[in-house]
């Protein structure tokens, strides 16, 4: 643990209104920490609020409630009123790399942009910068005059990061970067990422759905079910001693491909049920719908986010 | 193209005009209105062919000899529609209405008409402000209405005090008259039916229309088809040349065509530079195509050389106009103090947009004009936006092609237009403002004798055309297309009337459904 | 750098072409386009008369037949249709250039900046204000303003126009209410972009699709309006030869001397039938999938 | 071949027509699927798994142009039926779920009126209404989706991802068949849904005795779900063999990258993946079609196309690194 | 609920622009040159009487205060006088307005049906000849003004073939039935007087073709390329492997969803053909709406005008907020509630 006050996550709620006096909670009170340095993994199913937690980070979204700092400074607000001092710091690769490039920009346009804006190098030196940029990402400078929609996915999401690297930030948000591409390319793009990572030393929140993947790049990983965390780890503690059951479930539910991982699975555990709607919460715990485990008091009230062992930190009763 | 031969049904004749026709006779004034006044009212007198007027509701009228009073003897025995008869009473109520509503044919008589009462149930006089040449001529447009019947149906929420809205908004689409034929279906926008009164006091001809039908389009193509399947008996007068030669062809349909007693000319604003300059005026004379404009606009219809319609009596034969002459046109214009300048100075000419036949003349006037290198601008315009252009001296245009129509029967309402108080509206954009004219004209009209009050006229057009305030084109022939295989209609064999309205005439046809099935 | 951005150009180009001319309709109605503009820039060379495009009267020879003098008749006035309707395309091409330069520009902007704001005032402002353009018939609307304006070729593009635009910013508007939540305008946003590059840098260039079609589309329609005023007698001034005009003046003149409606309504019907086969394939051109 | 063949692909080769020319999407596909046998199809996005099962359901897209080739199902020569005995066939043997549970069903008509309307036109006799309810009713118990009434009259937008999913095999297999093909059935799916997903089209497929294809580019969900697998590669199968082989013993070069990128629950350093992309179809190089990517490219392999060897009992591939007779020429 | 919501909201909505509208007419009323009054009166009327007649239409008074008196008339259903029928607008639109809605009802009926019905041929013979005929003839109708259509009928039908009639809603030996709802045709029905119903119905063909053959075209169109659209659409290919049969697919799964786009552009074609109508009235000499909107404004009838112009605008208006209701219950998708 490097600087305490990285980022630092408190209570952070966001409701987003849709009608009739209802509301999806999209994030139900989150506290996370992040430290300088390090890649926190975020796991959890479709719907849980991962991408929620970053739009509201990068501040997309204005939380509803709670408390989100940069350094110590406030920066719960939406982006247009944040500093561009602060835009410069952190930055977002986005799941979809086509929907992230725009289709009729050519990509010396695109990755200029952020030099130009946060005034990275002086204009005559911008072809330059750029080369080295696509350089960073083991691209060729002939991509500088292609259009989006002419290059593969796993291109278009290296051209993603470069751009989200280009002005230098500190904190990298990256939103399942690979889910929507191969894995014979992802290799390359987690590669890539973790070299720029040791290079520009870089933090990130590295969300997915991908265990395995997580496995191989996370230092601690948060699990999130329906808006708020139920089990927070370091990546070790996690894969070998789960203790949520949901953890369990999901762990048990990894497609793997040899035999030696399988062994790490949990068995006792399958998936099954439905997750429920995130406006029509279940009272007391929300696993409780798919929850084997499930007892009287998991009906009742919601557990807390508990600290069980050092470092590692769960939401359930038993 | 074949047409279809359609069996005509019945006596009733269809004819076509603009629509609307306004019903009430102290509303309405224009084309479609006239025809309805004179086949569904009476007037006191009753114009004829010669320009001459006759008694008509009248039995006999004397005038006083200072031309100031006028007494009035009715005929016994006219009935009204509903069967009320027509007297002395009706008379004055009729001209009190319209005096006091001031719309259609009020402004005839609102400056004349100082007093009007009965004496007795047959006996009308009317008193004038001062003396007015012209006036028994102004009362064919005097219809009468049945007080009684009028009084009945009025909206006491009206303007006019005790009289409410005098039975305005009932005679839309109901009449009160006594004439000829009376109203029995009015559909705005659609048709007009009036059928044969029965008891009307001069009778009528075996063959004379049970009915007539007026229909408001005049749509060239819609007017061939309804003509072509004997749908319609008589077009109206605004279609083109080109459309009256299609109509003429249709196989028992013909073309009558009579002076109608409107005329139509150029009028030049004689205060804007370059026409305020009476040598460009000149030059502008000499050099139009009159020639070209009979033959290609108006074939068959005569030259009109001075501002009254040779049809109007008072007009003087005699009086010769300007001709085509390009010597004449380029030394007038040397006179002028624009010579040689008329870049600077270009004429716009303008017209109604609705009016497609003007295009003709002032292609021809700008064509004309280029010879002796005077530059025209065409600008026409919709007629709402021409009426409040030459409402102000300054927005009226150089040149304005217009069509003037007599407001009655006689020469003298073309030499009122030129006095001072006509400026500002469509009857004269000349802007001609001369005190000595004016003179001479009130001089004219307040004299009682024909015969004076002609030779008057006649000095006044002199000095008109040496000024040359307009150029003066044609006597406007009106053309209709009729039936002409079972319809017989007197104008198509004797001289017209005169005064508007009068020549689609319903006891001046015949029709013999019988003829026209082959 | 220079061949790589040339051989970009030319790829994208020989496949925006691909998949416009794989409709043959498309291609022909590109050619007649072609050929009209080229017959409108050339007429004094190619009309036999190009003095009767101005001012040339000559009652005595109006209303002939089309025979080897006068390929397609003359009209009341003596003057040579051919001649006349082949100088009429330039008020014409004229007419549906300006007009879309007018209200493209307009209607773009204005739609761009409501969509973007969404539920905000100056969306409201502008959105009903144009409902209420959208709800006046759009020829009423322009018989209102060219009634108030003089009836010239300029008045009658400033009518059309103030007809048109709304069409243009409600288009504009359902496109950019989708767009502006696309991750790459959001991510521009967090970038700090300025309203004015994330409006017409990213989100314009997307909307451009639809708004050429309907161009293309419109250029007929401008076309199809002016005669439509001109039937009512607002419009071009003579002696200047105007389609519109000579449709609707040739109209009174059916079915006997057909030639003055219908040459000039043929050559409306194929100028603007060209603009929508072109239409046709720009969407085409625009459409992703390559089937 | 023996009898127990129902479904054999011989040379398969099909062409898109794009602007430019033709991409020559499937080179000659050749793989075969016996009876009540489950077989996966592994290989990376736009190597032509697709278009593949959609000309053997005879559902191409336009401008595909079938080159040559020869379908078998069962003993029927299926590209040589007519329109009309092939849709009777059809319906009776073949079904298929689609890649997209967002866009599988059409998005205006209620769960009901699809289901139903499988179900009229799949059963042989007339059925009424309320029959048709029932039988709807418990094709969607069939995939253990609860609330059945619910969802009946619910339109595709109101049910989540994963029950769309449950609802197109729910509509896949409705029909009596012998085979059902899911192409990628839960690449939009969640990693504990997809679970359940596999799980039941694993349990209907030997419930109800008939063959599976299962479509998938990735590598571990082929695992407990197939008993033989072939692998893709730019438009024709480059290895084949029983699953336990595939992942024990990987032959070639193709699937042993696809088998090093795939980051291991076990932890360590996964590989850069395979560098490089799949060929231009418009313009592929002669020989073989993964060359531009093999680290063990040879001279051979640029000038001929490798033909299918087999290299240990039931384990086929197509690389010169194991032909011998190709090695020497 | 939720529809009666979105109506009410919907409708507060309509009433904003209306109300713009008015604003906007007025302003345009009365900036339009010409004095209303003079040229309803003519040249030679009395000074006294044309002042008189602008005081009875306050045009002398402040344009705020024109538009007060005439706002606060309109809100009490009396849009003043009209100066080319000389009585109540109000009148003047309850008896043209029915003669123009029957006419674009019959119209909006084949428009719909017939572009409709082209659209399904041009889809199902796709790429052959029926299609391009279709699609050319279509372009051929969308391109060509209905006067054009309008004048074409009449030649045909009045000098080559004469088996309609070409005036008017009724044949002058017949007589309007009593008046119910102004709409001819349902008014003879419920007199039970057939021959007039015939004769109106036969009134009516010529003109409503001619009105709808621009729209039908457009409609046409619209329904062959978005079925051509949805035809590559996932859930047709799974529909076919699902072994719906062809036909079904075509008229049931592939149509509704196509059916979308026709109908928004049904509505506004729809709501288009009330202004359009007036050139067509004026060739069939019908006596409507839209014909006494042009004979108005050319009067600068003010009154006329901005009563017309706010009736054609409700009715855009109004056909909006249908054709919004109507697509959301063809694309359950669709939320009202925006
Ligand atoms: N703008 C919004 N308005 C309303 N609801 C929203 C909005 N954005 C997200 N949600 C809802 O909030 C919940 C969380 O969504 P979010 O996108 O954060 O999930 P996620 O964990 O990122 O899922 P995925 O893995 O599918 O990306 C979902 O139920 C979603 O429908
Ligand atoms: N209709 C079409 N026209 C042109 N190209 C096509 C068409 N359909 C597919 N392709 C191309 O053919 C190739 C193979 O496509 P296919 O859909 O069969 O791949 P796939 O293996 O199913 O991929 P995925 O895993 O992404 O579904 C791809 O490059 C694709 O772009
Ligand atoms: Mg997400
Ligand atoms: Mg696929």
């Amino acid at each position: 643990m490097k600087d305490l006050d990285f980022i630092k996550i408190e209570n952070v709620k966001k409701y987003f209104p849709i009608g009739n006096d209802l509301f999806v909670k999209a994030l139900d009170g989150i506290d996370l920490e992040i430290n300088k340095g390090e890649t926190v993994g975020l796991v959890g199913e479709s719907g849980s609020g991962k991408s929620t937690l970053a739009y509201t980070l990068m501040g997309m979204y204005e939380p509803t409630d709670g408390k989100i700092s940069f350094k110590n400074e406030n920066i719960g607000l939406k982006a247009q009123k944040r500093d561009l001092s602060i835009k410069k710091e952190m930055q977002i690769v986005f799941q979809d790399p086509s929907g992230s490039l725009n289709p009729r920009r050519v990509i010396s346009n695109i990755l200029s942009r952020p030099l130009l804006l946060h005034k990275i190098v002086p204009k005559n030196e911008l072809k330059a910068k750029l080369i080295e940029l696509l350089d960073s990402v083991e691209l060729p400078q002939e991509y500088l005059y292609k259009y989006t929609p002419s290059i593969g996915g796993g291109e278009k999401q290296l051209i993603a990061i470069a751009r989200a690297i280009a002005a230098h930030p500190e904190f990298l948000i990256l939103d399942e970067p690979t889910s929507s591409l191969d894995v014979s390319v992802q290799g390359k793009i987690i590669n890539t990422l973790m070299k720029l990572k040791k290079e520009l030393n870089l933090t990130y929140l590295f969300i997915t759905h991908d265990m395995s993947l997580m496995r191989n790049v996370a230092d601690r990983i948060a699990i999130m079910y329906l808006g708020k965390i139920m089990e927070l780890a370091t990546t070790r503690e996690f894969f070998e001693n789960p203790l949520h059951p949901y953890t369990k479930m999901l762990l048990s539910s990894i497609p793997v491909v040899s035999a030696e991982e399988e062994k790490l699975l949990p068995k006792e555990i399958k998936s099954s049920g439905e997750i429920p709607s995130p406006v029509n919460l279940p009272e007391g715990c929300r696993f409780i719908t798919r929850c084997p485990y499930a007892k009287e008091i998991c009906e009742t009230k919601e557990p807390e986010l508990t600290e069980r062992e050092p470092g590692h930190w769960s939401r359930c009763y038993y | 193209l074949a047409y279809a031969k359609v069996v005509k049904r019945d006596k009733s004749v269809v004819f076509s005009a603009v629509w609307p026709p306004q019903l009430d006779p102290a509303v309405g004034q224009g084309f479609g209105s006239a025809i309805c006044y004179a086949n569904i009212y009476d007037s006191i007198i009753f114009p004829q062919s010669d320009g001459t007027t006759t008694n008509h509701l009248a039995e006999n009228i004397i005038v006083s000899a200072d031309g100031l009073v006028y007494d009035i003897t009715l005929k016994k025995g006219v009935k009204f529609h509903n069967g009320d008869e027509l007297q002395a009473e009706d008379v004055v109520f009729s001209m009190n209405r319209i005096k006091t509503i001031g719309e259609g044919f009020g402004y005839l008589f609102i400056p004349t008409v100082k007093a009007i009462s009965s004496d007795g149930p047959y006996q009308v006089k009317i008193e004038l402000n001062k003396a007015f040449g012209p006036f028994l001529a102004t009362l064919v447009n005097l219809y009468i209405l049945n007080e009684d019947q009028v009084m009945a149906h009025i909206n006491p929420d009206g303007l006019y005090g005790e009289f409410g809205d005098y039975g305005k908004e009932w005679l839309i689409t109901n009449d009160a008259g006594s004439g000829p034929y009376m109203v029995t279906e009015m559909r705005i926008q659609e048709h007009l039916i009036a059928e044969r009164f029965v008891d009307y006091w001069a009778g009528f001809d075996a063959n004379n229309p049970d009915k007539f039908i007026f229909i408001g389009t005049a749509e060239p193509v819609t007017i061939r088809v309804m003509m072509g399947k004997r749908e319609l008996e008589i077009s109206d007068q605004w279609q083109s040349e080109e459309s009256f030669g299609a109509l003429d062809k249709i196989k028992g349909v013909d073309l009558v065509k009579f002076l109608s007693g409107s005329t139509l000319g150029i009028q030049l604003n004689t205060k804007r530079a370059p026409t305020d300059d009476v040598h460009v005026r000149r030059a502008l004379a000499y050099i139009m195509d009159y020639e070209g404009i009979i033959k290609g606009v108006y074939p068959g219809a005569s030259r009109l050389v001075s501002p009254v319609s040779l049809l109007m009596p008072g007009s003087d034969p005699t009086i010769v106009g300007y001709d085509t002459n390009l010597a004449k046109a380029e030394a007038e214009l040397k006179l002028s103090k624009y010579y040689g300048k008329f870049d600077e100075y270009p004429v716009d000419i303008c017209w109604a947009a609705e009016w497609v036949t003007a295009d003709k003349m002032a292609l021809l006037f700008q064509a004309s004009a280029a010879k002796i290198g005077v530059k025209v601008n065409i600008a026409k315009q919709p007629w709402a936006k021409m009426i409040s252009d030459v409402s102000n001296m300054e927005t009226t245009a150089h040149a304005n092609i217009l069509t003037i129509g007599p407001h009655y029967g006689e020469a003298g309402t073309f030499i009122s237009r030129y006095l001072s108080s006509s400026c500002g509206t469509w009857e004269q954009t000349e802007w001609l403002q001369d005190p000595e004219i004016d003179q001479m004209i009130y001089d004219a009209l307040g004299t009682v004798d024909d015969k004076e009050r002609y030779k008057k006229y006649s000095i006044i057009e002199h000095k008109i055309l040496d000024i040359c305030p307009t150029i003066f084109l044609v006597d406007v022939l009106e053309k209709h297309a009729y039936q002409a295989e079972y319809l017989e209609w007197g104008v198509a064999k004797s001289k017209a009337i005169p005064v508007q309205g009068y020549n689609i005439y319903m006891r001046d046809m015949k029709i013999f459904p019988e003829r026209a099935k082959k | 750098m220079k061949s790589n951005k040339f051989t970009f150009w030319k790829e994208n180009v020989g496949r925006s072409w691909y998949k416009f001319s794989r409709n043959k309709l498309s291609v022909i109605g590109l050619t007649l386009f072609i050929l009209l503009i080229l017959a409108a820039i050339l007429a004094p060379l190619i009309t036999p008369y190009p003095k009767h495009a101005g001012n040339f009267v000559d009652l005595i020879t109006g209303s002939q037949a089309p025979d080897a003098r006068h390929l397609m008749g003359t009209d009341i006035y003596g003057r040579d249709m051919f001649s006349r309707i082949i100088f009429a395309l330039r008020p014409a091409l004229l007419m549906g250039i300006m007009v879309l330069a007018i209200v493209v520009p307009i209607g773009t902007i204005l739609g761009l900046i409501a969509g973007y704001y969404k539920g905000k005032f100056g969306d409201h402002i502008i959105m009903r204000l144009t409902d209420v353009f959208l709800g006046l018939p759009p020829l009423i609307l322009a018989l209102a303003v060219s009634s108030i304006l003089k009836p010239t070729l300029t008045n009658s593009m400033i009518a059309v126009s103030v007809a048109f635009w709304p069409w243009y910013s409600r288009l504009v508007y359902n496109m950019v209410i989708s767009i502006k939540n696309e991750h790459y305008v959001i991510s521009s946003e967090l970038l700090g972009e300025s309203r004015v590059h994330i409006l017409f840098r990213e989100i314009l260039p997307n909307c451009l699709s639809p708004i050429f079609t309907k161009m293309t589309l419109d250029f007929g329609w401008v076309i199809i309006m002016t005669a439509s005023l001109s039937f009512v007698g607002l419009g071009e001034q003579p002696p200047d030869p105007s389609l519109g005009t000579m449709v609707a003046e040739g109209a009174r003149l059916l079915p006997d001397k057909w030639w003055v409606a219908i040459y000039p309504a043929f050559t409306i019907v194929l100028l603007v039938l060209s603009l929508n086969l072109i239409g046709d394939g720009v969407r085409d051109m625009f459409t992703a999938t390559e089937e | 071949m023996g009898d127990n063949y129902l479904l054999k692909v011989e040379d398969l080769t099909v062409d898109y027509k794009v602007y430019g020319g033709y991409l020559k999407v499937l080179d000659g596909v050749n793989f075969y699927v016996k009876h009540n046998e489950r077989v996966g199809i592994i290989g990376e996005t736009g190597c032509g798994k697709t278009t593949t099962m959609k000309s053997i359901l005879r559902l191409q897209a336009n401008n595909a142009i079938f080159r040559k080739g020869k379908i078998t199902v069962g003993d029927q020569d299926i590209l040589k039926m007519n329109d009309k005995n092939f849709h009777a066939f059809r319906k009776k043997g073949l079904a298929m779920i689609f890649q997209e549970p967002m866009i599988a069903l059409n998005p205006v008509f209620t769960i009901g009126q699809q289901i139903e309307d499988v179900i009229y036109h799949a059963s042989d006799t007339k059925l009424s209404k309320a029959e048709l309810k029932q039988k709807a009713r418990e094709v969607i118990a069939s995939v253990s989706l609860p609330d059945a009434d619910r969802i009946l009259s619910n339109y595709p937008f109101q049910l989540s991802g994963g029950m769309r999913q449950r609802i197109c095999i729910a509509l896949a297999i409705s029909m009596a068949q012998k085979l059902l093909i899911a192409d990628e059935p839960t690449t939009a799916l969640d990693v504990t849904i997809q679970a359940q997903i596999l799980e039941l089209i694993d349990q209907i497929s030997k419930q109800k005795k008939m063959s599976l294809i299962l479509i998938t580019h990735s590598l571990g969900l082929t695992r407990n779900t197939t008993d033989r697998m072939y692998v893709m590669y730019a438009g024709s199968m480059i290895e084949s063999c029983s699953t336990k082989q595939l992942y024990e013993n990987p032959l070639h070069p193709y699937t042993i990258g696809l088998l090093k990128s795939i980051p291991r629950l076990t932890g360590g350093e996964f590989s850069n993946g395979i560098p490089g992309r799949l060929p231009d179809y418009m313009n592929p190089q002669p020989g073989c079609r993964f060359q531009n990517r093999c680290t063990k490219v040879m001279d051979i392999c640029r000038r001929q196309k490798p033909s299918e060897i087999e290299v240990e009992p039931e384990h086929y591939v197509a690389c010169f690194l194991f032909d011998q007779k190709g090695d020497k020429q | 609920m939720r529809t009666i919501k979105f109506l009410l909201k919907r409708l507060a909505l309509s009433l904003i622009v209306l109300f713009g509208l008015s604003v906007m007419i007025f302003i345009l009323g009365r900036v339009v040159p010409g004095d209303p009054a003079r040229m309803s009166l003519g040249a030679n009327a009395p000074q006294e009487t044309v002042d008189r007649m602008r005081q009875q239409m306050h045009l002398d008074e402040p344009l705020v205060v024109q538009y007060g008196y005439w706002f606060s008339g309109i809100i009490q259903g009396d849009f003043g006088k009209s100066l080319y029928t000389k009585r109540p607008v109000i009148v003047d639109l309850t008896e043209f307005f029915p003669a123009t809605l029957e006419l674009v009802i019959f119209s909006g009926l084949l428009m719909g049906l017939g572009g409709l019905i082209l659209g399904i041929i041009s889809t199902k013979f796709n790429n052959t000849w029926v299609d391009n005929i279709i699609r050319i003839v279509s372009y051929l109708g969308v391109v060509t003004p209905s006067f054009v259509f309008a004048i074409i009928f009449l030649l045909i039908f009045g000098y080559l073939w004469p088996i309609f009639p070409t005036m008017g809603r009724l044949s002058q030996y017949l007589s309007f039935p009593p008046n119910h709802t102004g709409l001819l045709l349902i008014d003879s029905l419920i007199a039970g007087e057939w021959e007039t119903f015939w004769n109106g119905f036969s009134h009516i063909i010529l003109p409503a073709i001619a009105l709808a053959l621009g729209g039908m075209s457009q409609e046409a169109r619209i329904t062959r390329s978005s079925m051509l659209d949805n035809m590559s659409k996932d859930y047709i290919l799974s529909h076919r492997a699902y072994g719906i049969p062809e036909k079904k697919i075509f008229y049931k799964y592939l149509l509704k969803p196509s059916l979308i786009p026709t109908v928004t552009v049904f509505g506004l074609d729809f709501a288009v053909l009330f202004g359009n109508a007036f050139l067509v009235e004026m060739v069939f000499n019908w006596p409507g709406l839209s014909r006494y909107g042009i004979n108005v404004m050319l009067q600068k009838d003010l009154n006329a005008i901005s009563a017309v112009i706010i009736l054609l605008g409700a009715i855009f208006v109004l056909m909006n907020i249908v054709t919004d209701l109507v697509v959301s219950f063809l694309d359950p998708r669709i939320q009202l509630a925006d």
